[in-house]
């Protein structure tokens, strides 16, 4: 096994190495390289993946890498079912979104440049996953970051995007910050890094000092997977191409927090404070997210917030210890939420680049595959059944249930309504009623290549039966989490299964079944009375003049309010606050930059000025000694 | 006797070194300079060193001060720093910073050198004609053989350096 | 060979490198000096290769004034790297610059020699008189180009500051003397150890840190820094960026960590305060930069900082991990200048960030090759910088002191954004104007890449060469 | 007889007339000077010191320093004098293209 386990990595690796080194000449051939790469890369980890099904298990050292005295850190694999569970998850799905960007990026002049970055990431983010010991988990966190940026900056001649870049690193700046220490304050207790050692001599850590770190650690955690208050930067990164946002910025690297948080749950565990601030900074960032997506009217940037809502989700989940549920999600939403992406991209790309809702509508009979997959994809996301985020959402909300924190699980739950609102808010925008494009535009519309429909149709395919055949809730828990045991042992609440869970199934149901029809009910029923029905005559017509003055009615007492607030929090605490620290603190320095060159004057004088006042400080230091 | 004469040459040394630093004109603070060094070599034979004052004299104000007045001559004849100051400010907080120094040094030498060596009345008196050339020689070509060769190395790369800066392009 | 010359050999090398070059530049060709850059990287690669073949050995000469140890070996072999390097990537730049003389080898050399025998030193005066030798060839090397007013300004900056510096320098070894009657290490820790805390001899060693601090450039005796790496020729630049500050890192920790042990709850205070400066002024000065030779200037105080933070920590692993990053840093840095050196845009040479707008586009391979470069001097695995800075900040958290490293980290953190600026406007952005391209030279592209393979070496297998650095302190803890 | 402490004393203070006329003048060769002078006051000390030790090392080490400051001043000169080829004027408050 341990062959074919370097071989993963080694493939992405070897196709960034051939497109920056020839990519002048490879130029638009550069995905006969990336994707072949990808695809030997997702076969290797479907053997992996296999074998560790039979409950093979792998660990091994690359290399010594890093030694100093005691300390030793080598490059190390560390293969288990939850690394197996994610190696699949990012070939697979970074398999799938290769191959829809040789048709996105189709023409693009940084083609090879794109595939490079693009390979570069898989590779690292393949690495993050194996890691076996912090350090590695470390330098493979700061690599996916780096690779996050230089995609999200990819059309660097929009300013814009130049911007989000930069955005993303400062933040992320933050965050890591905090992971970097957290690294460091594990070093310093327990003189080693590597996991398995850590989380067995994790009981020798005070709780206090198990806080700490585990905080520190999570500050990293919330820079990445973009939870409150760090998350600016995610919307923003949706100026990078499309199917970087779907595989970077929705299925893969910014669920590397929760990964982290799963992988690391024995010093959470210890610390247990930390557990229940993972928990409620998931739960908030769960419903403040999906409000603000009720609120934007740019198709990606509604899935932006809907990503960190989903985000907060799996928090929640790994924070209340539920951590087959937080993955079981993270592997869900990365079918769904790369499906919606590629299927947005689907459309901005027959748009030619827009990406206003208020200026789609009516593409369904012009685009029916990216219209039914993404209607799948929405379901998923909306916890319809039997689509697979239903399971995942589910076991997240019972298991908050269960655990007794009703006050969370009241939250999740209207997260869980509001989401339902504004995929279906976009379905409807986009892809029903009357077009509100342009002539021109609506000319060129026109179904995608095959290129890019068979991913969708693919990942259509996942979000629909992953939940059924492996998230099915029963009473030895999901077949998921079994699977998972060697790493989460099961817990006796999942065991219990009673009259409860049912309820609750049948409520997640509702929830999601009442916010669908409440979209309905904004978005999709007035073109309906415009066209369908002429006159007011028949029943339906009347009980569509009672919704639509229900619409009015709410409108007038819930959504508008619940817009204005959800347009305050995107403009003054989302934009104006959390951007003001960010980009306040980043002034200050600049700033103190600029007054500290100052006193570098040119003059001689002055440079011997300071050198006499060194030399006095240094003598007069000495002498008080 | 000595003493007398210490504090008559110690006072011309310092009134000679202010000088240097406060006259304006070039040409006065360098020969306020060999007036200093004349004194530093007077000091030196009080210390018993005369192969070090014979140097002295030799070496700064035979060698090093004639450099400084020629390139004084070839660069600014007559005047200099005449003009407004800028920095003038600025330049004053080097008197304070000075005085700082001056007061750490003396502290320093109060408590160490001033505090040990006068108890112990009579200084171990350096040995007859320990400062003569012959034992300076000595000490030079055996004990110190190997700075004394660095030296040489070091005067090699001054020459080379000046040549680098001064001589005319080649071709 | 007489072995009482042993310990001399890496100096007898260079020096008689030095000699041959004089000689040879006497010779014809007049106008062709290339010949004689050869010769003088040859002496260095001979020296380099003597240094590793005497490791292990250890011996005095001339009274103990010049010592053999592995400590001296190793810093022979970093200052060796630089020069060669520097030698390198000199040759074809001069002929571009109209400046090649054979006086420029002649006073690389000498410098070296100087450099040398810094590492060897055992006596104050020794160190003194390399010290100078060292720095009278740099002084002439930075104004080497005598047309340029910023070389001359540089090398006049750069000229008084230092012999301000030296001033001091010579009055502290004045008041060790004078508190202990000798200016050789040995007895000098000697002194220390037997007597009481003199305060002369206290004083003395803070006079002594003002010259050491000119030469390794830590706040507030930096000033001159940024001005004559400026003005100064990016290949002389390059050298007293790496040569230079290693030669004065070598002296110091022998100095610190072998004479004055005694004193060192004395002078890691200092140190603690003086690092935490150095590296906050370095990175945050740096980020209002807009000239790359500038920006890597204020970045070099800034890693001065980052090394002092070993000094302060102390014991084999933090004075090993000084030893390591000086390494990491002349291979990082003398590639970081040799990549601007090799660029020119019009007639001119690179320096402007706007130089560097969509370099990545034409010239990929540079562009990443500088980008390394900046990604190791952030400290981006899997390059050295990375395990340089785990090691240096790692034993400032070994010895307790957390918070000093947590300023690092921070800095670090900071210090990232102006290195990538670089990177941003190699990758991200449209040329405007003239292109920048490279010059043809081949020796300048060998350099390159034996520093890019110093960058992964020492980021992908740090553990042999720290061992080594280690092996190279011991002689001085003991 | 003069006590050395006496010596070191004056040397204290000439070393520090030196740094403050390197502080003050604008003239590279006056400032060079004022450094001539630092370096004197420390060979002052050196040989004072020697003195009360009794032993004449301190004449050799003043000797040294002596030659070092020859060196430096030819090597300084020189570069005065290559500025003063470019630019016909001297001093160092002008000398400030490069900055900040």
């Amino acid at each position: 096994m341990s062959n074919t386990v370097w071989l993963i990595p080694l493939f992405p690796l070897l196709g960034t190495l051939l497109n920056a080194l020839f990519g002048r000449w490879i130029g638009r051939h550069a995905h006969w390289i990336a994707v072949p790469a990808l695809a030997c890369s997702f076969l290797l980890s479907g053997a992996v993946f296999l074998r560790v099904w039979n409950g093979e298990t792998f660990r091994g050292d690359l290399f010594p890498w890093i030694e100093a005295g005691t300390f030793r850190t080598a490059v190390t694999a560390q293969v288990d079912p939850l690394a197996a569970v994610m190696l699949l998850v990012v070939t697979g799905v970074g398999f799938l979104i290769h191959l829809y960007s040789a048709g996105y990026m189709h023409g693009d002049p940084g083609y090879a440049r794109y595939f490079t970055y693009l390979n570069l990431f898989v590779f690292s983010m393949v690495m993050l996953v194996l890691a076996g010991n912090f350090l590695v988990l470390y330098v493979f966190w700061e690599a996916v970051g780096l690779c996050s940026y230089l995609l999200i900056g990819f059309w660097y001649t929009r300013k814009s995007a130049a911007d989000a870049g930069k955005k993303a690193f400062i933040v992320n700046r933050v965050g890591d910050f905090g992971f970097g220490l957290g690294v460091m304050a594990l070093w310093v207790a327990l003189g080693t890094l590597d996991y398995g050692t850590v989380f067995d001599e994790v009981e020798t850590l005070s709780p206090e000092t198990a806080t700490v770190i585990a905080l520190l650690l999570f500050m990293g955690a919330c820079g990445k997977s973009a939870q409150l208050p760090l998350h600016t930067w995610l919307p923003d990164a949706m100026e990078g191409p499309t199917p970087v946002s779907a595989l970077i910025h929705a299925a893969t690297m910014v669920t590397a927090g929760v990964y982290m948080v799963a992988r690391t749950h024995a010093l959470f565990e210890r610390s247990g404070v930390a557990l229940d601030v993972v928990a409620w900074v998931g739960g908030l960032t769960a419903l403040f997210a999906a409000t603000i997506g009720l609120a934007q009217t740019d198709i990606k940037r509604v899935l932006a917030y809907s990503t960190i809502s989903q985000l907060g989700y799996m928090f929640a989940g790994v924070g209340v210890g539920a951590y087959a549920a937080g993955i079981f999600h993270l592997v869900t939403h990365a079918f769904f939420k790369a499906l919606l992406f590629l299927g947005a991209g689907s459309v901005i790309h027959a748009q030619g680049g827009e990406q206003d809702l208020r200026k789609m509508g009516g593409l369904a009979p012009r685009m029916v595959l990216t219209t039914i997959t993404f209607l799948v994809g929405a379901a998923g996301l909306a916890g319809l059944p039997p689509f697979a985020g239903f399971f995942s959402k589910d076991e997240i909300l019972a298991s908050t249930y269960h655990r007794g924190r009703l006050w969370l699980w009241a939250l999740l739950l209207l997260g869980a309504f509001l989401t339902a609102v504004y995929i279906f808010r976009v379905v409807l925008l986009a892809f029903f009623g009357g077009p509100r494009m342009s002539k021109e535009v609506a000319h060129h519309l026109h179904e995608s290549p095959p290129v890019m429909t068979l991913p969708l149709g693919a990942l259509a395919l996942l979000t629909a039966v992953a939940g059924v055949a492996v998230g099915m809730p029963s009473t030895q828990g999901t077949a998921f989490a079994r699977f998972l045991s060697p790493v989460f042992p099961l817990s006796e609440e999942v065991g219990h299964g009673g009259l409860s869970a049912y309820a609750l199934l049948v409520l997640s149901v509702i929830v999601a079944v009442v916010g669908l029809l409440f979209a309905w009910l904004l978005y999709g029923s007035r073109p309906i009375k415009v066209e369908a029905i002429g006159r007011p005559r028949n029943r339906l017509h009347a009980l569509l003049l009672n919704k639509y003055y229900v619409d009015e009615l709410y409108g007038f007492l819930f959504v508008r309010p619940l817009l204005r607030v959800a347009g305050f929090c995107a403009r003054v605490f989302d934009l104006g606050f959390i951007d003001g620290i960010v980009n306040g603190l980043g002034q200050l320095v600049v700033g103190w930059a600029r007054s500290m060159r100052r006193l570098q004057t040119g003059y001689v004088m002055n440079y011997a000025l300071m050198t006499l006042l060194g030399a006095v400080v240094i003598v007069g230091f000495l002498l008080s000694r | 006797m000595n003493l007398v004469v210490f504090f008559v040459v110690a006072v011309v040394a310092v009134a000679s070194a202010l000088a240097l630093v406060l006259r304006r004109n070039p040409i006065h603070g360098a020969l306020f300079l060999v007036v200093n060094l004349g004194c530093v070599a007077v000091l030196y034979l009080l210390l018993s060193a005369e192969f070090l004052a014979l140097a002295q004299v030799i070496i700064y104000a035979g060698a090093i001060m004639v450099l400084f007045v020629f390139a004084i001559m070839v660069l600014i004849p007559g005047k200099e720093e005449t003009g407004p100051d800028p920095l003038r400010p600025q330049r004053l907080l080097a008197l304070p910073l000075g005085a700082v120094l001056l007061l750490e040094i003396a502290l320093i030498l109060k408590s160490s050198v001033f505090q040990a060596a006068q108890p112990v009345a009579p200084p171990p008196a350096l040995p007859a004609g320990a400062g003569g050339i012959e034992t300076v020689g000595r000490l030079l070509l055996r004990d110190y053989l190997f700075p004394f060769e660095v030296t040489s190395v070091l005067l090699l790369a001054a020459l080379v350096g000046v040549l680098a800066l001064a001589k005319r392009k080649a071709g | 060979m007489d072995a009482a010359l042993i310990p001399l050999l890496p100096l007898l090398v260079v020096g008689g490198t030095a000699l041959l070059v004089i000689v040879l530049d006497l010779l014809p060709p007049r106008d062709r000096k290339g010949h004689l850059g050869v010769v003088a990287l040859a002496g260095v690669v001979m020296a380099l290769l003597v240094s590793l073949g005497l490791w292990g050995r250890e011996g005095r000469a001339f009274r103990g004034m010049v010592v053999l140890d592995n400590f001296a070996l190793f810093l022979d072999v970093v200052i060796c790297y630089a020069a060669a390097l520097v030698l390198l990537l000199s040759t074809d730049y001069l002929r571009r610059n109209d400046g090649e003389r054979g006086e420029y080898y002649i006073l690389v050399l000498l410098s070296t020699l100087g450099m040398v025998l810094m590492a060897a030193a055992a006596d104050l005066i020794v160190i003194f008189l390399a010290l100078e030798l060292m720095s009278l060839s740099l002084y002439v090397l930075a104004g080497f180009f005598r047309g340029r007013l910023a070389a001359a300004e540089a090398s006049m900056k750069y000229f008084l500051l230092g012999a301000f510096a030296t001033g001091f320098f010579i009055y502290g070894i004045a008041l060790i003397y004078g508190a202990t009657g000798s200016t050789a290490l040995d007895r000098i820790a000697a002194a220390t150890r037997a007597g009481t805390r003199d305060p002369l001899l206290l004083v003395g060693l803070g006079l002594l840190l003002v010259g050491f601090g000119f030469k390794i450039s830590s706040v507030p005796f930096h000033m001159w820094v940024p001005d004559v790496y400026e003005g100064a020729p990016t290949s002389v630049t390059a050298f007293i960026a790496t040569g230079s500050k290693a030669a004065g890192f070598a002296a110091l920790l022998r100095v610190l960590l072998s004479t004055f042990k005694v004193s060192q709850p004395d002078w890691t205070v200092l140190l603690w305060v003086v690092a935490v400066l150095t590296m906050t002024v370095g990175n945050v000065v740096a980020i209002a930069q807009s000239n790359l030779k500038r920006m890597l200037a204020y970045s070099s105080v800034a890693h001065v900082g980052y090394m002092l933070i070993g000094v302060v920590a102390g014991g084999a692993l933090g004075a090993g991990s000084v030893l390591f990053y000086l390494l990491v840093y002349t291979f990082t840095t003398a590639g970081a200048f040799g990549v601007i050196l090799l660029l020119e845009r019009g007639r001119r040479e690179a320096v402007d960030l706007d130089d560097y707008a969509g370099l990545a586009g034409r010239h990929p391979v540079l562009a990443l090759t500088l980008a390394l470069f900046l990604l190791s001097l952030i400290g981006m695995p899997p390059t050295a910088g990375f395990a340089g800075k785990f090691y240096l900040f790692g034993a400032a958290v070994r010895s307790g002191y957390i918070w000093l490293a947590v300023i690092a980290v921070l800095n670090s953190a900071v210090a990232a954004y102006y290195y990538l600026r670089v990177v941003v406007y190699m990758y991200m952005r449209d040329t405007e104007g003239l292109p920048t391209g490279p010059a043809p030279s081949f020796a300048g592209r060998l350099a390159l890449a034996i520093a890019l393979w110093g960058i992964f070496q020492l980021g992908l297998l740090p553990a042999p060469v720290l061992d080594l650095a280690q092996a190279a302190v011991a002689p001085l803890l003991r | 007889m003069v006590p050395e402490s006496y010596y070191t004393a004056l040397s204290a203070i000439l070393f520090t007339i030196g740094v403050v006329g390197v502080l003050v003048r604008r003239n590279p060769l006056v400032i060079f000077m004022s450094i001539e002078l630092m370096l004197n006051a420390a060979n002052l000390a050196l040989v004072a010191f020697g003195h009360r030790f009794g032993a004449a090392d301190a004449q050799v080490l003043a000797f040294f320093v002596m030659t070092v400051a020859a060196a430096e001043v030819a090597v300084g000169l020189a570069i005065i004098v290559t500025i003063f080829r470019l630019r016909r004027r001297l001093s160092v408050d002008e000398l400030s293209i490069m900055r900040w």
